[in-house]
């Protein structure tokens, strides 16, 4: 498997470039661009790794969407007064630091020990019982259930905090970053004939996520891009931030989520415990609703914070 | 019909704990959906049901003389991820749901939707967040498996970094962005430190971890760097010197209640991970190392935070340096528990005096900052503006707020009759015991340097010299009132024999790491 | 440009249908590895596979209305064969072009008064005509009169592009069916 | 038969890297932004195209293999508006220079 | 078979760097711009390539993922220049440094 | 040497160029990049780490528990660089800033 080896190797060392180059670039733009080809590579490393579930996310997520939101702040940085750089000391120190945490890193990567003790027999041996096929679904949405509840609450908290930024006078107006003034007719024909096809392949991510690669962080996230896309050409409107619907929306999949782990206190024996035998349309159900709920997330998050109900501010 | 999972355990009381950490995410998914006004009332109908829940849970331990625990879903760690609650952890969560609720009460004034529009801003930002907070703390508190705690430390941040720039000013935002980007440094150190340990041991639940780690003849390289990162990550989040830098102008900038928040309880959930790390998860020889550099930097920030707490010219930014001081005692508990001289005492079947104190100081820090922070808010609303050199004379025209902010100095500075007093009192007479005597001279410099930039406050309040004071605004009685209960609660402290602090050292001593075995 | 209710009416309907159907197409084709036997498909997955299609079906109609005209689909067949036809000969002429030894190149524009309304229909034709080889749509340009220009960059100004864009354009409005109400 | 096949696959993606290596080399060799686009957008699509249809034999008939082909028609898409795209950016920062022809 | 694949898409990995190299030092924006092209044919070829050559399943749907999302980045790349009210566009301006060298 | 350790290194190697460029980088949008590169080079120690678990049981895989862990930490990095660029916008508007410089 030597070429494999190698392939693997040119592979981090496109990374490590593409990393280095991220951090000294001149221009703010040029760095970000940069990021986001590192972020495609760093998926196809997930392949290399056999994670395909995180590669999907890192694909999605990591270089799709937070390409975007960092462009969108790389375009609006001012373009004078560089920022004064940190004293030799301070960039001396750091760079021990640095040097001495990734040398420390390297070397427990090294010494790792032989049998590496794991929790991967398990989390395929109960998976039966649940219905499903995909481990890590299984991992997601019943064995460590609260920790993903609590991160469906995190983005909603991260979209409070994003909203929080807004101008007093602007609340209860339309987010209204995407917005293009005059996007451009390829752009346009773009979002008309993607979404579709989007929404098919969101719906399909989060459908398979239960026997292979995939899940409702990954279909929301396409779905997201895919409404994203539709809010920079002008085609659809964000919805405004005092509206009710949105927001039963956003928390529909942690609500529904909750839900369905107090009734596991009667029904399953604890709280976020499945029933048996109707683990997988319960896990089914708290998916979709959570698919919703992170495409809607998402694409606030995206469309940044809401401006004055006075229509669109260019 | 049956659970999946079979080996599930849960002690009598263990839904009490999902019940602590579901109700403020229930409510403030409820708080959001209905908002305008409605988030307020929501907020202000679920705090008395947590500070029943706090209480229940502190009852149920105190009944059981053991902690409780819950296996979420009913899948045994380690596969599955367990709340547990022990003493310290249920005195935590109380101190929690009083210092909320007080806050709760003292914000309705500050955040109240204004007549005419249905939805405000700062009000909802305010209250579904004050919710999130409280979710964090509390799913720290309970956490028991080290991914877990990492989501409830995410929770935490992106709850309170929006606090602190409520306002939405310049200085606030920039606050808030140095903030975040600690506090994301922090997390990310903390997760690798958490992916080291699973590597290495395959588990990240803290029973088992300890127990692997203990029984292990050397311990794994990457099980030490693990530490090494996860405490640098916390010191960052807990802003213990030197990685303080974002802590004073976030906890200034931010509303009163929101500093008093940040300041009284968010700073110390990173604190309580360290904690946890060192004596619950780490064998005691490799804590016994660690708390002499914890205990050093500690000091340093006690020194540190005073000195430039006394050359603060806003009453504000003197409180946010004080907590970085106060911080600092909070670390010496490390080289006092730790430490081959306190065995005697764990062999006897009690916990050292030590432990005891940091706990009280923990509590009473959070009830006095608190405290303070909204004394100084409502100086500040009464004045429109907190510059110390304005403030002679304030304490006659607000004697309750301002013997308030005085009742909670008193706890700072160590004075009897205070639960500062008697913290202080144990950790200094556990450095006298455990023959580490530097330590004591510390906490006396420290003690006078908090006496000091206190005076710098008091004295000019308090003086009877001067034109009267004109107030902007007039503070309401109420606001006062609550001000006012939170400090006596950190000076109650005090008075309460230690004898009955039982309730931190259950579940405790079974605990492997406190001290040496 | 909001979201526009489409037209009511058969012609509508049997548009919005085509889709719909086209979409489950598609479904099955992204979800059809995941059955390991093609006989025994539970129903659920079918009945997804619908809604989604629906989901897809109702973005794509909102999106991009279905506008009358005939679409005759044997035009349409060759449009697209020309089209897949001309990428392959545009990619082999950027490689001839970029391994000859001496660089043979003369770029410049060319403006091409196109006769395709303004609309989704100009937007396909020129993402199509970027597929051409030696051509690239770069923007347009307000012509004498009412008509309108697409601006081309090309590779190769001794090329006859000019007749070559307006032979695809032909063949398209021959396979889309032209509609003077168009857009 | 298998033989032919796997030949087919050799063949096929040698030329689809040869097409990725006439993009880069176009990319190198051509003077400005707008016709080292058209190297970018041209020939790269073929050699994903290539790539794609030599790996046709290589897996599951028919859902694995029409799923590649949906890659490369959602590829072609993405190639047709981004081209024009980045196009007209760079037009319009020409046109900022000179005066349109 | 698998090992000529790899070393297909160590070729392919390879020029998508060379170009990456040409691409990423500019001189304009907009050529940078068009990593996100370069990246969207080339990246999916190679991770087809590798996919196919070690038997991974669910490659063909982050393929489609990818490839879906190519058009998603170039579109990033288009938008925060178009929202600037359309006028004055940071495209089509010459670099802007930021950090003095 | 193994592709898992050869990426592990390169881990090791993102960790440390992130770190230095979070603490060095004078920039808020550098800033929010390095710590964008010091997540990944987290996660992908996290993911060296699955693989190497997964590879021991099921020969061909990756550690489920480890991957649902490192998306849910995905997730968080990205709401957080939401939250970072959004602050750090707004710094823009109000000051015409990209630093933290003059206000500590």
């Amino acid at each position: 498997m030597s070429v494999a080896l190698a392939a693997d190797a040119g592979l981090a060392l496109l990374i490590l470039g593409l990393a280095v180059w991220t951090s000294i670039a001149r221009t703010a733009g040029g760095a970000v661009i940069g990021f986001m080809a590192y972020g495609l590579l760093v998926a196809l490393v997930w392949v290399r790794l056999a994670a395909v579930d995180v590669a999907l996310t890192e694909a999605a997520l990591g270089s799709g969407l937070t390409g975007f939101v960092l462009l969108g702040a790389a375009a609006r940085l001012p373009r004078d007064a560089p920022a004064a750089r940190p004293g030799w000391g301070l960039r001396l120190a750091a760079g021990v630091v640095s040097a001495a945490v990734a040398a420390g890193l390297a070397a427990v990567v090294l010494l790792l020990p032989v049998s590496a003790p794991t929790l991967a027999p398990a989390a395929t041996a109960n998976l039966p019982a649940l219905g499903l096929g995909n481990p890590v679904t299984g991992v997601l949405i019943a064995y460590r259930a609260i920790d993903t509840l609590l991160e469906s609450v995190v983005l909603v908290l991260a979209l409070i905090g994003l909203w929080s930024l807004a101008r007093d006078g602007d609340w209860g107006g339309r987010p209204g970053a995407l917005r293009s003034a005059d996007p451009s007719p390829a752009l346009v024909l773009l979002a008309q004939v993607l979404p579709p096809l989007g929404i098919l392949v969101g719906i399909y991510l989060f459908w398979t996520g239960a026997i292979a690669p995939g899940g409702a962080f990954q279909g929301g996230t396409v779905l997201a891009a895919m409404w994203v896309l539709t809010l920079v050409t002008g085609l659809t409107r964000p919805p405004r931030v005092g509206g009710r619907g949105v927001r039963l929306l956003l928390v529909a999949g942690p609500a529904l989520f909750l839900a369905i782990g107090v009734a596991g206190f009667w029904l399953g024996g604890a709280f976020l415990a499945y029933p048996a035998g109707y683990a997988k349309p319960l896990i089914l159900a708290i998916e979709a609703a959570l698919t919703l709920s992170i495409a809607v997330a998402l694409g606030l998050l995206l469309a940044g914070p809401p401006l004055a109900q006075s229509g669109p501010r260019a | 019909m049956d659970s999946l999972a079979t080996l599930a355990s849960a002690t009598w009381g263990g839904p009490l704990l999902v019940l602590a950490l579901m109700l403020p995410v229930a409510a403030l998914m409820l708080a959001f959906v209905l908002g305008g006004r409605h988030a307020e009332r929501v907020v202000l109908a679920t705090l008395p049901i947590g500070l029943g829940v706090a209480v229940a849970i502190a009852a149920a331990i105190i009944h059981q003389g053991a902690a409780l625990h819950y296996d979420l879903g009913g899948w045994a760690p380690p596969l599955g991820v367990s709340l547990h609650a022990d003493g310290l952890s249920a005195t935590l969560l109380l101190t929690t749901a009083v210092v909320l609720c007080a806050v709760g009460l003292y914000a309705r004034a500050d955040f109240r939707v204004p007549p005419g529009v249905s939805e405000a801003r700062a009000p909802l930002a305010f209250w579904t967040l004050l919710l999130a907070v409280w979710a964090g703390l509390n799913a720290v508190f309970l956490g028991q498996d080290l991914f877990n705690l990492y989501v409830a430390l995410e929770l935490l941040t992106f709850a309170a970094v929006p606090l602190v720039c409520l306002s939405g000013s310049p200085q606030t935002i920039a606050a808030a962005l140095r903030y975040l980007l600690f506090a994301l440094m922090g997390s990310v150190l903390y997760l690798l430190g958490g992916a080291l340990f699973y590597g290495a041991y395959g588990t990240l639940d803290i029973p088992m971890l300890s127990a692997r780690l203990a029984s292990g003849d050397p311990i794994a390289p990457a099980a030490l760097a693990a530490a090494a990162l996860m405490t640098a990550g916390l010191l960052a989040k807990t802003a213990l010197f030197p990685l303080h830098l974002w802590l004073p102008p976030a906890h200034a900038g931010a509303p009163a209640a929101g500093s008093a928040v940040l300041s009284a309880l968010v700073v110390k959930a990173s604190f309580f991970l360290i904690l946890r790390l060192w004596f619950d998860v780490m064998p005691a020889s490799l804590t016994h190392l660690a708390a002499q550099v914890l205990a050093a930097l500690g000091a340093a920030a006690i020194l540190f935070g005073g000195v430039l707490a006394l050359r603060q010219a806003r009453l504000k930014m003197l409180i946010a340096y004080s907590t970085l001081a106060q911080i600092g005692y909070l670390f010496l508990v490390f080289p006092l528990v730790a430490n081959p001289a306190a065995a005697p005492i764990l062999d006897l079947g009690q916990t050292p005096g030590a432990w005891t104190g940091g706990v009280l100081q923990l509590v009473s820090h959070a009830f006095a900052k608190a405290a303070m922070f909204m004394a100084a808010g409502l100086i500040a609303g009464a004045l429109g503006h907190d510059q110390l050199r304005g403030l002679g004379g304030i304490g006659r025209v607000l004697p309750m707020t301002v013997f308030a902010f005085a009742l909670a100095g008193l706890s700072l500075m160590g004075l009897p009759p205070s639960g500062g007093f008697a913290s202080k009192w144990l950790l200094l007479s556990a450095s006298i015991e455990t023959g580490q005597w530097w330590w004591t001279l510390v906490m006396l410099a420290g003690g006078l340097l908090t006496g000091a930039y206190l005076f710098r406050v008091l004295a000019p309040a308090l003086s009877t010299r001067g034109p009267p004071l004109t107030l902007v605004k007039p503070v309401e009685r109420s606001r006062e009132l609550v001000v006012l209960g939170l400090a006596l609660c950190s000076v109650v402290l005090g008075l309460v024999p230690f004898s009955s602090f039982g309730l931190v050292q259950i579940g405790r001593l079974g605990a492997t790491g406190i001290g040496l075995p | 440009m909001t979201v526009r209710p489409g037209p009511g009416g058969s012609g509508f309907s049997r548009d919005a249908t085509a889709r719909g159907a086209g979409f489950f197409g598609c479904w099955l084709l992204l979800a059809g590895p995941g059955w390991s036997n093609p006989a025994a498909v539970p129903a659920v997955d079918v009945a997804v596979g619908l809604l989604a299609a629906a989901a897809a079906t109702w973005a794509s109609v909102h999106l991009l209305p279905p506008t009358p005209g005939r679409v005759r689909l044997g035009a349409l067949g060759r449009l697209l064969l020309r089209f897949l036809w001309q990428s392959i000969v545009g990619g082999s002429d950027v490689a001839r072009r970029a391994f000859a030894p001496r660089l043979s190149l003369q770029p410049g524009y060319l403006v091409y008064p196109v006769r395709t309304p303004p609309g989704p229909r100009r937007a396909l034709f020129g993402a199509l005509t970027s597929l051409v080889p030696g051509t690239l749509p770069v923007g347009s340009e307000p012509q004498a009169g009412a008509g309108c220009a697409l601006v081309y960059h090309c590779l190769d100004l001794r090329q006859p592009v000019a007749d070559g864009l307006a032979k695809d354009e032909a063949l398209m409005i021959q396979g889309c069916g032209e509609d003077a109400t168009d857009v | 038969m298998t033989i032919a096949l796997t030949l087919f696959t050799i063949i096929t993606v040698a030329l689809g890297v040869v097409f990725f290596l006439a993009g880069t080399v176009g990319l190198l060799r051509f003077p400005d932004t707008l016709t080292r686009l058209h190297a970018l957008t041209k020939a790269d699509n073929l050699g994903l195209g290539l790539v794609v249809l030599g790996l046709l034999p290589q897996v599951a008939w028919p859902f694995g293999g029409l799923k590649l082909i949906a890659v490369w028609l959602l590829a072609l898409l993405a190639g047709a508006t981004v081209g024009p795209l980045l196009g007209h950016a760079a037009w319009t920062q020409e046109r900022g220079r000179e005066p349109p022809p | 078979m698998s090992e000529f694949l790899l070393i297909a898409a160590l070729c392919v990995l390879g020029t998508v760097a060379l170009g990456l190299v040409v691409i990423l030092r500019g001189p304009t924006e907009a050529d940078r711009l068009s990593a996100a092209q370069l990246l969207g044919t080339g990246g999916v070829a190679a991770l087809l390539l590798l996919g196919v050559a070690t038997d991974t399943t669910g490659v063909a749907d982050l393929a489609l993922v990818l490839a879906l999302l190519a058009a998603f980045a170039a579109v990033a790349f288009i938008t925060p220049f178009g929202t600037n009210g359309g006028r004055a566009d940071p495209v089509a301006q010459p670099d802007r440094p930021q950090d003095p060298e | 040497m193994s592709s898992v350790t050869l990426f592990g290194l390169c881990g090791a190697a993102l960790v440390g160029l992130g770190l230095f460029g979070l603490i060095v980088q004078p920039g808020v949008l550098r800033k929010i990049l390095a710590f964008n590169l010091l997540g990944s080079g987290v996660l992908l120690l996290f993911g060296v780490i699955a693989r190497r678990g997964g590879g021991v049981v099921a020969g061909n895989g990756s550690d489920p528990v480890a991957q649902a862990l490192i998306i849910t930490a995905l997730v968080v990095a990205f709401a957080a660089t939401v939250l970072a660029v959004a602050l750090l916008r707004r710094l823009v508007q109000e000051t015409g800033r990209d630093s933290l410089d003059s206000d500590g």
